[in-house]
C-alpha cells in the first residue's frame, strides 16, 4: 500500500451551500493511469483543484506517495511532485514557446528560478533539456512562435510539456481533448498514450472513448461522490454509471 | 527579441529627433534689439496653474500694468516681459527659470509658494540673477538663508502679524487670545509673530490649534475653540478662508475675531461678505489706502481686469516699481547694477506707501490695520490703523531676532 | 451633552456631503465597472456652472437645473465620444478620465480664474438651528437628509428597476446583451449622465459646503475615493455607511488627535485594502 | 536559415542604432543650449524611473497609481541624508536601494490579495499616506517648505557643472537601466512576465507567485528611488511635490505613450511628455489641458504606444514584403499588447 502515488481520505469541500466533492477516497497506484468521469458539475475539476492544490478541502487529506500534502500551496505540492493542464489552455502567450519551456524547465531547479540577474537563457542545462523537449515533442519548428500562433493539438501538447517538463511523478490531465478538432485528438491521444509508464496519470475526460483508451481504472462521480471504481470492462456494463449518465442527459436536454 | 531590440532603437532614435526639433522651436531668439537707451527683460515666474493660479495672475496682471502704464519702459529702458508657469512644482519652475535664463532675463519676479522658491533659490543664486519675491513668505528666505540677490517686496509670514499683536493687547485691551491657523509653515511663522509680539506686549496666548491646508470641514475646529479667551486670533487663507468664517458663523462663536491680512484678502473678501463683517486684520496693503497712488492704481486695475485690487496685484506692481529705481539708480539692466542699485531703491510714490529693502533685501514699509465693512454695497478692508516703517524684526533686533528658534518651529509652544 | 450631540451631527452632516461628493462615482462604479476619475472636475463644472448662471439670472434653482443639465450633457457626450470606445478595459478608462479632468479643470481655471469662490446655500436654509448651549446649521441638517434621500432613490433604482439588471448583463457580455434587445449604448450613456448629474449635485450643495478653486477637482475625487473603496467600490448602501463613518472619524480625529490628519485617512484605508479589497461592504469578487 | 540571418543582421543593426544614441546624448552638450542640457537629464532621469514603474506595470501587469512613493522616498533620501545629516553618496545610493527595496516589498506584500483597479487604488493610497507624513513631519521634512541645497557636486566627481551633471546622470540612468533589462531578461524578470499572462500556470510549474509579485515591487521600488535622488539631486530640491500621485499618473503615461509591452516603451514616452511639456508650456499657459488630451487621444488611438504603432508598421511591411497575409497575426498581436498593458 505504500504504493500509492495518490491518496484522497474523505476528501470533502463545500462552497456556501453546496457541497462539490464528498467524501472521496481515491487511491491511485503509481504507474496506474485512472480516468475520472462523470457528468457535469460532479465534481471532476474540483477533485482535481483539491489534488493539485488551488482549492483548499472543508475537510479530509490529500497525500502524494504516502506524504500529506494538505496544507501545502500549489507550488509546493508541484514540488512534490505532481504536474497539472488546464481544462481551458492555460499558456504564457506573451511569451515564445520556448520561454514557455525554459521557465517549466527552470521551476524544477531553485537555484535558477530565483536568479534575477543572468538572463533565463544563459543556463546551459536548462537550454539543453529545452531543446531535447522540443525536439522530442515536434515543436521545435515553432519554438520562436508565440502560443497563439500554434494549433490547438499543438497547444494541448505544449501544455503536457510544461506539466511534464519539470520531471513529475504524477500528471493530472484536465480534459485534455476538449475542444480539439478529430484528427489532432487522435494524435494527441497517442501521445499520451505514448508517455513513460512509470508517471502517474490522473484524467478528467469528457470523450468515453479517450477514457477508455487511456485508463487503465475508471472512477465515476456523480455529485461530487464517487459512484463506482473500476476496469473499464467492469464500468461500461455498469447499470449505476448508465443511470446516472442517462438521467442526466435528460434533464440536460430537456 | 530582436525584433523588438531593433524597435527599441528606431523608437529611441525617432524620440530624440523629436525632442532636439522640439526645443529647437522653444528656444526663442534672445538676440532683442540693442537700442541706445537699453532693454531689460524680465522673467515672471508665478503659478499660473493649480490652487495659487490666482495669485499668480494678480501678480503678474499688477506687474505688466505698472510697465504698461509707462508706454513698456522702467527708466528710459524697453521692457520685454517673459513669463513662466511655476505650477506650483519646483521642477517645474526651474525649467521656466532656465528657459527664461536662457533668453536673456536679466531680473526675476515672482513666487508664490516658499518650497518652489527655496527650490529654485539655488539656481538663481548660481546663475546671479536678481529675484524679487512678490508673494513667497517664509521668513529665513529673507533671515538665515538671506542672500544678496535676492529681494522680496512682499511681506515675511510673520512680519505682517507682529503689529497686531501690539495693537490687539495695547488698543483693542485683549488680555487673552486664542489662536487658530493652518497647518504649514506659513501659519506657523505667522501665528508666531503674532504670538511673539502680542506676548511681549504684555498679553497671554491661551490656545494654539491648526488644521491641516484644504480642510473641507472646519466645523471640528471651530467647536474646539476656547470660549474663554478674549477673542480669536485666525490665519487661514484661500478657499479655507470662506469655509472657517462660514462655520465660525454657523457655530455661533461670539467671541470677536481678528487675524493675519490673507484671511479676509481681496481674493475671498467677495465671497465671505458679511461673514467677515467687523474682522480685523493687519496687512501691509488693502484695496482702499487713501492715497493718489493708490487710487489711480486701484482704478486703473478695476478698468482694466474688472477685478477688485489686492495684495498680490499690489505686490506686482510695486514690484515694477522697484526695478524702475533700481534701473534708474544703476543706469544699466545687466544682472549685478541691478542687485547692487536694489538694495538702495526707496519708494515714495508706492501705492502702499513708503517702501524700501533692509540690509537682508527684506521690503520695510507701512502696516495696516483694517476692518473688513461694507462699503457703498462692495465688502472692504477699512483702514483703523497704520504702523509705519514696519520691518521684518518688528522691533527686535535682527542679530537676536535671528539667533533665537525660527518661529516655525515654535509651533505649538505659545499657549503654554 | 450638547458637545456630544454637537459633534455627533457635525460628523454626520460632513458625512452626508461625502455621501454626496461619492455617490456619482459609485455608480458608475458599480453598475459599469468604470472607476471615473473626472468625477471631482464634473464636481467643479456643475458648481462653476451654478455660480455663473446664478449670478446672471440671480434664479437659485434654475442655475442649479442649468448646471446638472449642462453636467450631465458633458457626461453623455465624453462617455459616448470617448469612454464608450474602451468599454471593458479598465486602465485605458482610468486614464481617459485622469486626462478628461484636466482638461475641464485646466478649461474652468481659463473661464473662471483661479479666486475661491463658493456657491451659496440654498434659499432658505440659511438659518441656525439654536438650542440653548447648543447650534446647528439647517444647511447641514438638509444635507443629512438629502444625503439620505439620494441614497434611497438610488438603491430603488438598482434593485427595482431593470436598469440595473440590464447594465450588468452589457457590461459581462456585450453582444449578448444587445442579442437580447438591450440599448447598450443608450444604458451606458444614461448611467454615465447620471453619475455626472449626481457630481453636478454634489458640485452645487456640496460645493457651499467645501467650495471651489482650482484643485478642487482632485481633492473631492480623492474624499470621495477613500468613501467609496471603504465602502467597497459600487456598493451605494456601503458607501453611506462609510461616508457617515468617515464623517465622524474626521470630526471626533481631528477632536482627539489634530495633527495627524493627512496621513491618519490614508494610512487605513491602503489597509482596508489590502486586507479587504472589496472593501466593507463590497461584494467578494473572484479574480 | 535565413531567420538566423535576419537575426544577426537585426543585431548589429540594434547595436549601431544604440551606439549613435548613445553617441548622441553623451555629444548633445556640444550643440544644444544648456536650458535643453536641463530638459535631457530632467527626461533621462524620467526614463530610468519609467523603466523601475514598467518592471510592475508594463511586466507584471500590475497597475499601481503610487510610484510617486519610491521616487519621492529617494528624494527625501538625499534631501534629509546630504543637507541635514552630512551622509555621502555612497550611504545616499545605498540607502535608497535599500529602503527603496524595502518600501516596495511592503507595498508588494499588501497587493498580493489585489487586482487590477483595486492594486490601483491601494497603492494610491500607500503614496498619499507617505504624503502626508512628508508634509507634516516638518522636524526631518521642512513639510511644504521642502529640503532645498542639495549639492550636485556629489554624484559628479569633480567639478559640477550642468553638463558634467548631466554626463552623471546619463551614466547613472545607463547603468540602472543596463541592470534592469538584465533583471526583465532573468528567470525572475521572465516569470514575473509568466504571472502577468497566467498566475494559475505559474503556480503550477512551481513558482511560488506571490514572491515573485513581491519582487517586482521590490527591485522596481529600489530602481525607482534611484531614479528619485536623481531627481531630487536635478532640482537640488525635493518636496512633497516629488510625492504627489500626478507623479505617480505622469509615470505611468510614460509607459503608456512609449507602449508599456516593449522595454524601451517607457524611454520613448518620457522623451515623447517631457518634450511636449516643453514645447507647449512655451507658447501657453494652458499645457494642462494639453496634458489631458494627450491622456485622452493615447488611450483612444494609440492604446499600444508609440513603439507598438512602429511595430505594427514594421510587422505590416515585412509581412507584405515577405508576400504573407499578415493582418490577422499583426491585428491578434497588438490585442494581446493592449491587453497586457491592463489588467489580468
Amino acid at each position: 500500500m505504500t504504493d500509492l502515488a495518490v491518496e484522497t481520505d474523505a476528501l470533502t469541500v463545500r462552497f456556501g451551500g453546496l457541497t462539490a466533492v464528498d467524501g472521496v477516497d481515491l487511491r491511485v497506484a503509481t504507474g496506474h493511469r485512472r480516468a475520472i468521469i462523470g457528468p457535469n458539475g460532479a465534481g471532476k475539476t474540483t477533485l482535481f483543484n483539491l489534488i493539485a492544490g488551488q482549492v483548499r478541502p472543508t475537510s479530509g487529506t490529500v497525500k502524494l506517495h504516502g506524504r500529506d500534502v494538505t496544507g501545502l500551496p500549489v507550488q509546493a505540492r508541484t514540488r512534490a511532485g505532481v504536474a497539472r493542464t488546464f481544462q481551458i489552455t492555460n499558456l504564457f502567450d506573451e511569451l515564445t514557446v520556448t520561454d514557455n519551456v525554459r521557465l517549466a524547465v527552470a521551476g524544477a531547479d531553485p537555484k535558477v528560478r530565483r536568479t534575477f540577474w543572468r538572463p533565463l537563457h544563459r543556463f546551459p542545462h536548462i537550454e539543453a533539456r529545452v531543446d531535447d523537449l522540443l525536439e522530442q515533442w515536434d515543436l521545435a519548428a515553432v519554438r520562436d512562435e508565440r502560443p497563439i500562433a500554434l494549433s490547438y493539438g499543438q497547444q494541448r501538447i505544449l501544455e503536457i510539456v510544461l506539466a511534464t517538463a519539470g520531471q513529475q511523478r504524477v500528471l493530472l490531465l484536465d480534459e485534455p481533448t476538449a475542444g480539439v478538432s478529430k484528427s489532432e485528438a487522435e494524435n494527441l491521444v497517442d501521445t499520451i498514450d505514448a508517455l513513460p509508464r512509470d508517471l502517474t496519470i490522473i484524467l478528467v475526460e469528457h470523450d468515453m472513448d479517450v477514457a477508455f483508451r487511456i485508463a487503465d481504472e475508471i472512477t465515476v462521480m456523480v455529485n461530487g461522490e464517487e459512484l463506482v471504481t473500476g476496469p473499464p470492462d467492469t464500468i461500461r456494463g455498469d447499470e449505476r454509471v448508465v443511470e446516472a449518465y442517462l438521467g442526466r442527459d435528460e434533464s440536460d436536454a430537456a | 527579441m530582436s525584433a523588438q531590440a531593433v524597435n527599441t532603437s528606431i523608437g529611441a532614435l525617432a524620440s530624440l529627433a523629436l525632442l532636439l526639433a522640439a526645443c529647437d522651436g522653444a528656444a526663442i531668439d534672445d538676440d532683442v534689439d540693442e537700442d541706445a537707451a537699453g532693454t531689460v527683460t524680465v522673467g515672471l515666474i508665478n503659478p499660473l496653474t493649480g490652487p495659487f493660479a490666482a495669485l499668480g495672475e494678480d501678480v503678474n496682471a499688477g506687474f505688466e500694468m505698472y510697465v504698461d502704464e509707462n508706454d513698456g519702459q522702467l527708466a528710459g529702458f524697453d521692457v520685454e516681459i517673459l513669463s513662466e508657469d511655476t505650477a506650483n512644482d519646483t521642477a517645474i519652475a526651474i525649467e521656466g527659470i532656465e528657459r527664461m535664463l536662457d533668453q536673456g532675463a536679466d531680473v526675476l519676479v515672482g513666487f508664490v509658494n516658499s518650497g518652489v522658491t527655496y527650490g529654485a533659490s539655488e539656481v538663481i543664486r548660481e546663475e546671479g540673477v536678481p529675484l524679487v519675491i512678490t508673494t513667497a513668505g517664509a521668513d529665513d528666505l529673507t533671515q538665515r538663508d538671506a542672500s544678496e540677490s535676492i529681494f522680496r517686496i512682499s511681506y515675511t509670514s510673520s512680519q505682517d502679524s507682529m503689529p497686531l499683536g501690539d495693537y490687539a493687547c495695547n488698543e483693542l485691551g485683549y488680555e487673552t487670545i486664542s489662536m487658530i491657523g493652518l497647518d504649514y509653515a506659513f501659519g506657523w511663522e505667522a501665528a508666531g509673530g503674532f504670538a511673539m509680539a502680542y506676548e511681549d506686549a504684555g498679553c497671554e496666548i491661551v490656545q494654539e490649534l491648526y488644521a491641516p491646508l484644504d480642510t473641507p470641514d472646519w466645523a471640528p475646529f471651530v467647536q474646539q475653540i476656547d470660549r474663554e479667551a478674549d477673542a480669536v486670533w485666525a490665519v487661514i487663507a484661500g478657499a479655507d478662508a470662506i469655509r472657517f468664517l462660514q462655520s465660525y458663523d454657523d457655530f455661533g462663536v461670539e467671541l470677536p475675531l481678528i487675524g493675519h491680512g490673507a484671511t479676509t484678502d481681496e481674493q475671498v473678501l467677495d465671497e465671505q461678505q458679511e461673514l467677515a463683517e467687523g474682522v480685523i486684520t493687519s496687512l501691509h496693503y488693502t484695496a482702499v489706502i487713501d492715497n493718489e497712488f493708490n487710487d489711480a492704481f486701484r482704478e486703473a486695475f478695476e478698468a482694466e481686469y474688472g477685478t477688485t485690487v489686492s495684495q498680490y496685484s499690489d505686490n506686482g506692481y510695486t514690484a515694477a516699481m522697484a526695478i524702475e529705481a533700481a534701473l534708474e539708480g544703476a543706469g544699466a539692466s545687466d544682472r549685478d547694477a541691478l542687485i547692487e542699485a536694489l538694495g538702495d531703491i526707496e519708494l515714495d510714490e508706492a501705492p502702499r506707501g513708503r517702501t524700501y529693502f533692509d540690509e537682508y533685501g527684506q521690503a520695510v514699509y507701512p502696516v495696516y490695520i483694517r476692518e473688513a465693512v461694507e462699503q457703498d454695497g462692495r465688502w472692504v478692508n477699512q483702514v483703523l490703523d497704520v504702523y509705519e516703517d514696519v520691518s521684518q524684526f518688528w522691533d527686535y533686533d535682527p542679530g537676536e531676532f535671528m539667533s533665537g528658534e525660527p518661529l516655525e518651529e515654535r509651533r505649538g509652544t505659545w499657549a503654554d | 451633552m450638547g458637545s456630544i450631540l454637537g459633534h455627533i451631527l457635525n460628523g454626520l452632516s460632513f458625512g452626508s456631503v461625502l455621501f454626496l461628493l461619492a455617490s456619482g462615482l459609485t455608480l458608475t462604479f458599480g453598475l459599469m465597472r468604470t472607476v471615473n476619475l473626472a468625477h471631482g472636475a464634473f464636481f467643479a463644472l456643475g458648481g462653476y456652472i451654478a455660480l455663473d448662471v446664478l449670478r446672471r439670472t440671480d434664479r437659485y434653482w434654475f442655475s442649479l437645473l442649468v448646471a446638472i443639465l449642462a453636467a450631465t450633457l458633458v457626461g453623455v457626450l465624453f462617455e459616448r465620444l470617448a469612454l464608450h470606445r474602451v468599454l471593458g478595459k479598465e486602465l485605458p478608462q482610468i486614464l481617459i478620465t485622469v486626462g478628461f479632468a484636466f482638461l475641464i479643470a485646466d478649461l474652468l481655471l481659463a473661464y473662471y480664474g483661479g479666486r475661491p469662490q463658493s456657491p451659496p446655500r440654498p434659499p432658505g436654509l440659511d438659518g441656525v438651528l439654536r438650542l440653548e448651549n447648543f447650534a446647528f446649521p439647517h444647511f447641514r441638517l438638509a444635507l443629512i437628509v438629502v444625503a439620505v434621500v439620494v441614497w434611497l432613490g438610488l438603491h430603488l433604482l438598482i434593485t427595482r428597476t431593470k436598469i440595473g439588471a440590464m447594465v450588468r448583463a452589457s457590461v459581462d457580455d456585450e453582444p449578448i446583451a444587445r442579442s437580447v434587445g438591450v440599448k447598450v449604448p443608450a444604458i451606458f450613456a444614461t448611467v454615465f449622465g447620471a453619475g455626472t448629474a449626481l457630481a453636478a449635485f454634489a458640485g452645487v450643495w456640496g460645493g457651499a459646503f467645501t467650495g471651489l478653486q482650482p484643485g478642487s477637482e482632485w481633492q473631492i475625487l480623492l474624499l470621495a475615493l477613500v468613501v467609496v473603496v471603504v465602502g467597497g467600490l459600487g456598493s451605494v448602501g456601503g458607501a453611506l455607511i462609510a461616508a457617515l463613518a468617515v464623517g465622524l472619524l474626521d470630526e471626533f480625529g481631528k477632536w482627539l488627535f489634530p495633527s495627524f490628519a493627512l496621513f491618519t485617512l490614508y494610512a487605513p484605508v491602503a489597509v482596508l485594502l489590502a486586507i479587504r479589497p472589496q472593501g466593507f461592504f463590497g461584494k467578494e469578487e473572484l479574480t | 536559415m535565413s531567420a538566423v540571418n535576419a537575426d544577426a543582421r537585426n543585431r548589429l543593426l540594434l547595436r549601431v542604432a544604440l551606439l549613435a544614441v548613445g553617441i548622441a546624448l553623451v555629444a548633445a552638450p556640444y550643440v544644444v543650449s544648456s536650458f535643453q542640457i536641463g530638459v535631457l537629464s530632467r527626461i533621462a532621469v524620467f526614463a530610468l524611473f519609467g523603466l523601475a514603474f514598467n518592471i510592475v506595470f508594463g511586466a507584471g501587469g500590475m497597475p499601481s497609481l503610487g510610484h510617486a512613493a519610491f521616487f519621492g522616498l529617494g528624494g527625501y533620501i538625499i534631501g534629509i541624508g546630504t543637507v541635514r545629516l552630512d551622509a555621502g553618496i555612497i550611504t545616499v545610493f545605498v540607502l535608497a536601494l535599500v529602503l527603496g527595496a524595502v518600501l516596495g516589498a511592503i507595498v508588494g506584500v499588501l497587493t498580493l490579495r489585489s487586482h487590477g483597479v483595486y492594486v490601483l487604488l491601494l497603492t494610491l493610497a500607500v503614496a498619499q499616506a507617505l504624503w502626508g507624513l512628508a508634509f507634516q513631519q516638518v522636524r526631518w521634512t521642512r513639510g511644504d517648505n521642502g529640503i532645498a541645497g542639495i549639492e550636485r557636486s556629489l554624484i559628479v566627481p569633480g567639478d559640477a557643472t550642468l553638463v558634467t551633471f548631466y554626463w552623471a546622470v546619463l551614466a547613472v540612468v545607463a547603468i540602472f537601466g543596463a541592470l534592469v533589462w538584465w533583471f526583465q531578461r532573468s528567470p525572475a524578470g521572465v516569470a514575473i512576465v509568466a504571472h502577468r499572462e497566467s498566475a494559475s500556470r505559474l503556480a503550477a510549474l512551481g513558482y511560488r507567485v506571490s514572491a515573485y509579485r513581491i519582487g517586482a515591487f521590490t527591485v522596481s521600488g529600489a530602481v525607482a528611488a534611484i531614479a528619485g535622488v536623481l531627481y531630487a539631486s536635478l532640482n537640488r530640491f525635493v518636496g512633497p511635490e516629488n510625492l504627489a500621485w500626478t507623479m505617480s499618473a505622469e509615470v505611468m503615461l510614460f509607459a503608456i505613450v512609449g507602449g508599456a509591452a516593449f522595454f524601451a516603451g517607457p524611454i520613448v514616452g518620457a522623451a515623447a511628455i517631457v518634450t511636449l511639456e516643453v514645447w507647449v508650456s512655451g507658447f501657453t499657459d494652458r499645457w494642462l489641458a494639453v496634458l489631458g488630451l494627450t491622456y485622452i487621444l493615447t488611450m483612444l488611438f494609440m492604446p499600444q504606444g508609440i513603439l507598438g504603432l512602429v511595430d505594427d508598421r514594421r510587422r505590416a511591411w515585412r509581412a507584405r514584403r515577405d508576400g504573407r497575409e499578415a493582418a490577422a497575426t499583426s491585428a491578434n498581436a497588438s490585442d494581446a499588447l493592449t491587453g497586457s498593458g491592463g489588467m489580468s
